[in-house]
């Protein structure tokens, strides 16, 4: 009951802008085989419980659970979906290994955003259907309600937030799995048309298909299988308001419970002096200070003159998405924090190719559901010491 | 082992199109039926109060989501306030660029700790500021919608 | 509960309420459209319905003739190989008179949905292949259709076939003898 | 190894109705306060949520459950939602189950909900899109198709009149009769079955479940608080869950295998050898009249085929060796999806605490199974609770 939890193995497929040469089910089964094989396992025999995680109105299908376990391998198995974070399903699997009833389980997550048509009438089905969806507006303006009173409350600027942009995109550059790499300037980014102001186009991480495929297991069972676990050494994960007549729209408590949680399981008290790198949601630009302040990874209004003297980029103090974050990667519907969590483990294995970050012990990955929720994830993972 | 198999020209690509085809009446719910009533019939916003957590909800609930008390304190506010946040939309949901880019705003309601979602009108987006004064213009006919109030305008 | 509790919230409307205004509601239209990608199973296994071919891929460990095709074996996890052709006839698994429209309203003339077990794709292991589709020229009734009935596909004019499950109209009887 | 024990020890629920005034959010309140009230505690004292709710297209929202969180005490908690279709209501207690046996939370609510008359012009319209968009859509099909070829396959298999199934809907519409929450508790008779119209033959309309609204919740707490907080808990012995292909075509239809496979590993849990004799009260998924026959079997509790025959013999009455449905089921009680399968675990926690007056199960039952079913004839979900 108290045995650790560690990732033995990832797979992914993608990330592209559109990806017409599979279908979802043969994009799942590319990354669950990858996973597999880098856990050095045979789902059929050696996995107790898969987890994985969709919404139908992304996938166009309604119960869409249905169609996951076959080409996972597992059929006529523990198989459950998550609506939810691809962090919620890492959190799940977790829990079942956790309660000593499941020794082997896998995660799964995937985007094809590419095959919604009318995404933004998709979000806006998100929305409360009496109060907020009668108004027609483009689920953005969300966004741009909570950008413009992120800047005034903490004096943040636009230029800040377009240096995150221009900063993930350039570590993109560095990612073979990327979907979006480009040099930009800061220019380009405020410059870019505007959709709700003040959030512009290019500070809004455009879409993209993918899918990422984890192997969690047991301290024993991972032991016997991989000389380089990745252990998870905190999780947390919150809700707050649905309401956006009564979210919180500034504190973002529930990004801080989250992460409040996640120290508290991980037994961290100071985050800044034991976290070495971050990757966390950027779904638009401001997200990643807000994000950044809210997971008390630095003070309120700090995260943009941090970003602009450089401590979060790739040679900085503290990386923050050095994969491109969504901004670079593109965004992955509900894998987005799956795809961080990819990350963070490659990075503590030290596989991460051209954008390897030296000597890094612990890892950060935040993911949040996106508009029009409040709800997000935090998973802390570490290398053996 | 991977696919064995992979597409090799682009016209092997298929997409097949579909949808989900629904539609949902929703009800306005235990608060929401006479919220709306009110807007109805007598142009005028109610909320509710928690006397537990001292927090107004406009829109009014019939539970406090903090404390899960059953919320039966009515009270009327003014349908005025300030602007909280605003932002200044430039599509549509089909993604195509507005003609004239619609205003949205947080608007806090003088006696509530809720802030009102709804759309600006009556003035232009570079005239808007956060503290600006601004007060609901109701529709003539009304049918008990939140769209019965048509927009905020400045005071 | 449930003796200790005199009573349970919940309240119910009539349909009428609706209609005579008696509760305030509204509409709302999920604008819910998708291209979805066929890949290279789905994708290869339309094309051949355009042909009039109905292709199903092998299993190189269980044996199995997969249809409607896949690149995985499900049992085995093992990517499949061979395709196949089958003949297009087969017998029914099992089937339905259905006198209702998806969205309940009723048929004029009821339709009969079955799972055809396709020749060819019945393997030793068993659970072999085969889809479901509509069964046709054969009266709807329970005494007319029976399981195990020999079936055969009859196909669209190949100028009107679009690579869909449609391209087939629909399984009939084959007349035995 | 040790597993932490987990208690239920509060329920509560709505009335299941065919259309409700309240929103999908507040339905989710009322049973959530309700069951919070059933054991003397308030949102502060619940540590985590575990949410359950099927097709978004019934409650008419994307991302459904962000919607319903706060209804289900979900502000500023951890808050997850998990999704099997039909078998959601039973694998949502499961979900909750490892919040607290993982020894990460003390206390967990489990809250099911489903509004399925937002989804129009027939909430059935829904079920369209839960087959295969590409190859079994465009032929237009609808969720009786599914389940009347399971069903005729059923039949075939074992030689079963429909009338032998049909006593299945008498049993549980007339059960429901003494259930407050129930949409359509009355006597019926086998003949009002057989002769109710054919929607999809075999099925006809009395052998299927009403569609309702409804929202079901329960309380969950580990070993220490639950003796703090009740002198009655009632223990999940046992959990199991698995997931059969999506190529439901592919399959033998007349016996559900996945349904077997999670009692197996409930049964292991639990340390059950003989279920016949250690389970003393079923609510097996009855969406359908012909299921409960097809789950009894599945579950082991019946031999396969046999089923029927033990509800003919009057075993599986409320009175009888091993009751089944005593609630009424979703047959009498109503279909909310998720709801529905929340309430067989209801029904359970109010049953094994001797608490379901006029439904009350004689003999002192000391354990009983709850399981669902759903997606494509794919899913098993089981739940064994049990008291000392």
């Amino acid at each position: 009951m108290t045995e650790r939890v560690a990732i033995v193995g990832v797979g992914w497929y993608g990330f592209r802008s559109i990806t017409p040469e599979v279908s979802y089910k043969e994009m799942m089964y590319e990354a669950a085989v990858r996973a597999y094989h880098d856990a050095g396992i045979d789902p059929r025999r050696d996995v107790d419980s898969f987890v994985t995680v969709a919404e139908d109105f992304n996938e166009g299908t309604s119960i869409f659970d249905e169609y996951t376990p076959d080409q996972m391998g597992g059929v006529l198995r523990p198989n459950e979906t998550i609506p939810g974070e691809g962090l919620h399903g890492l959190a799940t699997a977790y829990m079942q290994i956790k309660t000593g009833l499941i020794r082997v389980a896998v995660v799964e997550a995937h985007s094809k955003v590419s095959n919604i048509l009318h995404p933004a009438h998709i979000l806006a089905y998100a929305m409360d259907p009496v109060y907020n969806r009668p108004l027609g507006l483009h689920p953005y303006f969300i966004a741009g309600l909570e950008m413009q009173r992120y800047l005034f409350e903490t004096g943040a600027t636009l230029e800040q937030c377009a240096q995150v942009v221009v900063k993930n995109r350039q570590n993109a550059l560095l990612n073979p799995l990327a979907a979006y790499p480009a040099e930009l300037s800061l220019a380009d980014v405020l410059d870019s048309e505007p959709v709700a102001e003040p959030l512009t186009r290019l500070m809004v991480a455009p879409p993209a298909d993918g899918c990422i495929v984890m192997v969690l297991a047991a301290e024993e069972v991972a032991r016997a299988l991989t000389d380089t676990p990745i252990w998870i050494q905190g999780l947390g994960w919150a809700n707050g308001s649905y309401s956006l007549e009564n979210r919180d729209w500034v504190e973002l408590d529930y990004v801080r419970q989250a992460a409040e949680m996640a120290y508290r399981t991980a037994g961290i008290r100071y985050p800044r002096e034991i976290i070495d790198f971050v990757e966390l949601d950027d779904a638009f630009a401001y997200k990643e200070l807000q994000h950044l302040e809210a997971l008390s990874l630095c003070r309120p209004g700090e995260a943009g003159i941090l970003t602009v003297e450089g401590a979060t980029s790739l040679d900085g103090d503290l990386p923050v998405n050095p994969s491109g974050g969504s901004l670079g990667c593109g965004h992955l519907l509900e894998a987005s924090g799956l795809a961080r969590a990819l990350e963070v483990v490659l990075q503590l294995r030290g596989e991460a190719g051209a954008h390897q970050l030296p000597d890094v012990a612990v890892g950060m990955a935040m993911g949040w559901r996106g508009l029009p929720t409040t709800s997000a994830a935090v998973a802390i993972l570490a290398r053996e010491d | 082992m991977g696919l064995t198999e992979r597409l090799r020209r682009f016209d092997e690509a298929i997409a097949w199109k579909g949808e989900i085809p629904l539609q949902n009446r929703y009800t306005m719910g235990l608060a929401g039926e006479r919220f709306f009533r009110e807007i109805k019939d007598n142009a005028r916003l109610m909320a509710t109060h928690c006397p537990q957590c001292d927090y107004t909800y406009l829109p009014p609930r019939s539970y406090c989501e903090r404390c899960f008390a059953e919320l039966t304190e009515w009270v009327e506010v003014p349908s005025r306030g300030t602007v909280y946040a605003y932002t200044i939309v430039h599509l549509d949901l089909d993604e195509h660029p507005l003609d004239k880019p619609r205003l949205a705003a947080l608007i806090e309601i003088e006696g509530c700790d809720s802030l009102f979602v709804h759309c600006l009108g009556e003035v232009e987006p570079e005239e808007v500021y956060i503290g600006m004064p601004v007060e609901a213009v109701f529709q003539e006919k009304r049918q008990g919608l939140i769209t019965d109030i048509a927009y905020f305008r400045p005071l | 509960m449930s003796e200790h509790i005199p009573s349970y919230p919940g309240t119910p409307l009539k349909e009428r309420d609706f209609a005579e205004g008696r509760v305030l509601h509204i509409w709302w239209v999920p604008k819910a459209d998708y291209a979805w990608d066929a890949g290279v199973a789905i994708g290869k296994f339309l094309a051949g319905l355009k042909e009039g071919r109905i292709l199903g891929i092998t299993c190189p460990q269980c044996h199995r003739v997969l249809v409607p095709p896949r690149m995985v074996c499900e049992h085995c996890f093992v990517p499949t190989r061979r395709w196949v052709e089958l003949p297009g006839t087969g017998r029914v698994k099992t089937f339905s008179i259905c006198t209702v429209r998806w969205d309940m309203e009723r048929l004029d003339t009821p339709i009969i949905p079955a799972v055809i077990a396709l020749d060819g794709a019945e393997a030793p292991t068993g659970g072999g292949g085969g889809f479901m589709h509509l069964l046709g020229e054969v009266e709807p009734t329970p005494e007319a259709v029976r399981i195990g009935m020999r079936v055969e596909a009859v196909w669209r004019p190949a100028a009107e076939r679009t690579a869909a499950i449609t391209d087939i109209l629909y399984f009939r009887p084959i007349k035995e003898g | 190894m040790k597993m932490r024990r987990v208690a239920v020890v509060g329920a509560g629920m709505t009335k299941f109705v065919r259309r409700a005034l309240e929103t999908a959010d507040e339905l989710s309140w009322q049973a959530t306060q309700m069951a919070l009230d059933s054991c003397g505690l308030t949102l502060d004292d619940i540590d985590a949520v575990a949410s359950g709710t099927a097709p978004d297209a019934f409650d008419g929202v994307h991302m459904n459950s962000e919607y319903l969180c706060p209804g289900s005490g979900g502000w500023n908690k951890p808050f997850i939602r998990c999704y099997v279709g039909g078998g959601t209501g039973v694998m949502a207690v499961i979900h909750g189950w490892y919040h607290v046996a993982s020894g990460l939370f003390d206390t967990c609510l489990v809250v099911c909900e489903e509004k399925m008359s937002s989804c129009q012009p027939h909430p059935q319209g829904a079920f369209l899109t839960i087959f295969d968009h590409t190859l079994e859509r465009p032929l237009g099909p609808n969720l009786l198709w599914i389940f009347a070829m399971e069903m005729n396959a059923y039949m075939q298999r074992y030689g079963l009149s429909h009338r032998d199934i049909a006593l299945v809907t008498v049993k549980n519409r007339r059960n429901a009769k003494d259930h407050p929450c129930a949409l359509l508790g009355e006597d019926i008779t086998v003949d009002d079955v057989l002769n109710s119209e054919v929607m999809a033959w075999p099925v006809r309309r009395l052998d299927v479940s009403p569609i309702s609204d409804g929202a079901v919740a329960i309380v969950l707490a580990s070993d220490k608080v639950a003796h703090r907080l009740t002198d009655k808990p009632v223990w999940i012995e046992g959990v199991g869950w698995s997931l059969e292909t999506a190529y439901w075509t592919n399959r033998d239809l007349s016996y559900p295998q996945q349904v077997e496979e999670a009692a197996r590993m409930a049964y292991q849990m639990a340390g059950i050898t003989e279920p016949r004799k250690q389970i003393h009260i079923a609510e097996p998924y009855d969406p359908f009249d012909y299921k409960e026959l097809h789950h009894l079997e599945g579950l082991l509790l019946a031999d396969k085929g046999k089923a029927p025959e033990m509800t003919a013999l009057g075993i599986t009455r409320r009175d009888g060796d091993l009751p089944v449905c005593p609630s009424g089921g979703l047959l009498g009680v109503g279909n909310p999806i998720a709801a529905a399968g929340l309430m067989k675990v209801a029904e359970l926690f109010w049953q094994l605490r001797g608490e379901a007056g006029a439904r009350q199960v004689p003999g002192n039952p000391k354990r009983g199974l709850a399981q669902a079913w759903g997606d494509l004839m794919q899913v098993g979900t089981v739940v064994i609770l049990g008291v000392a």
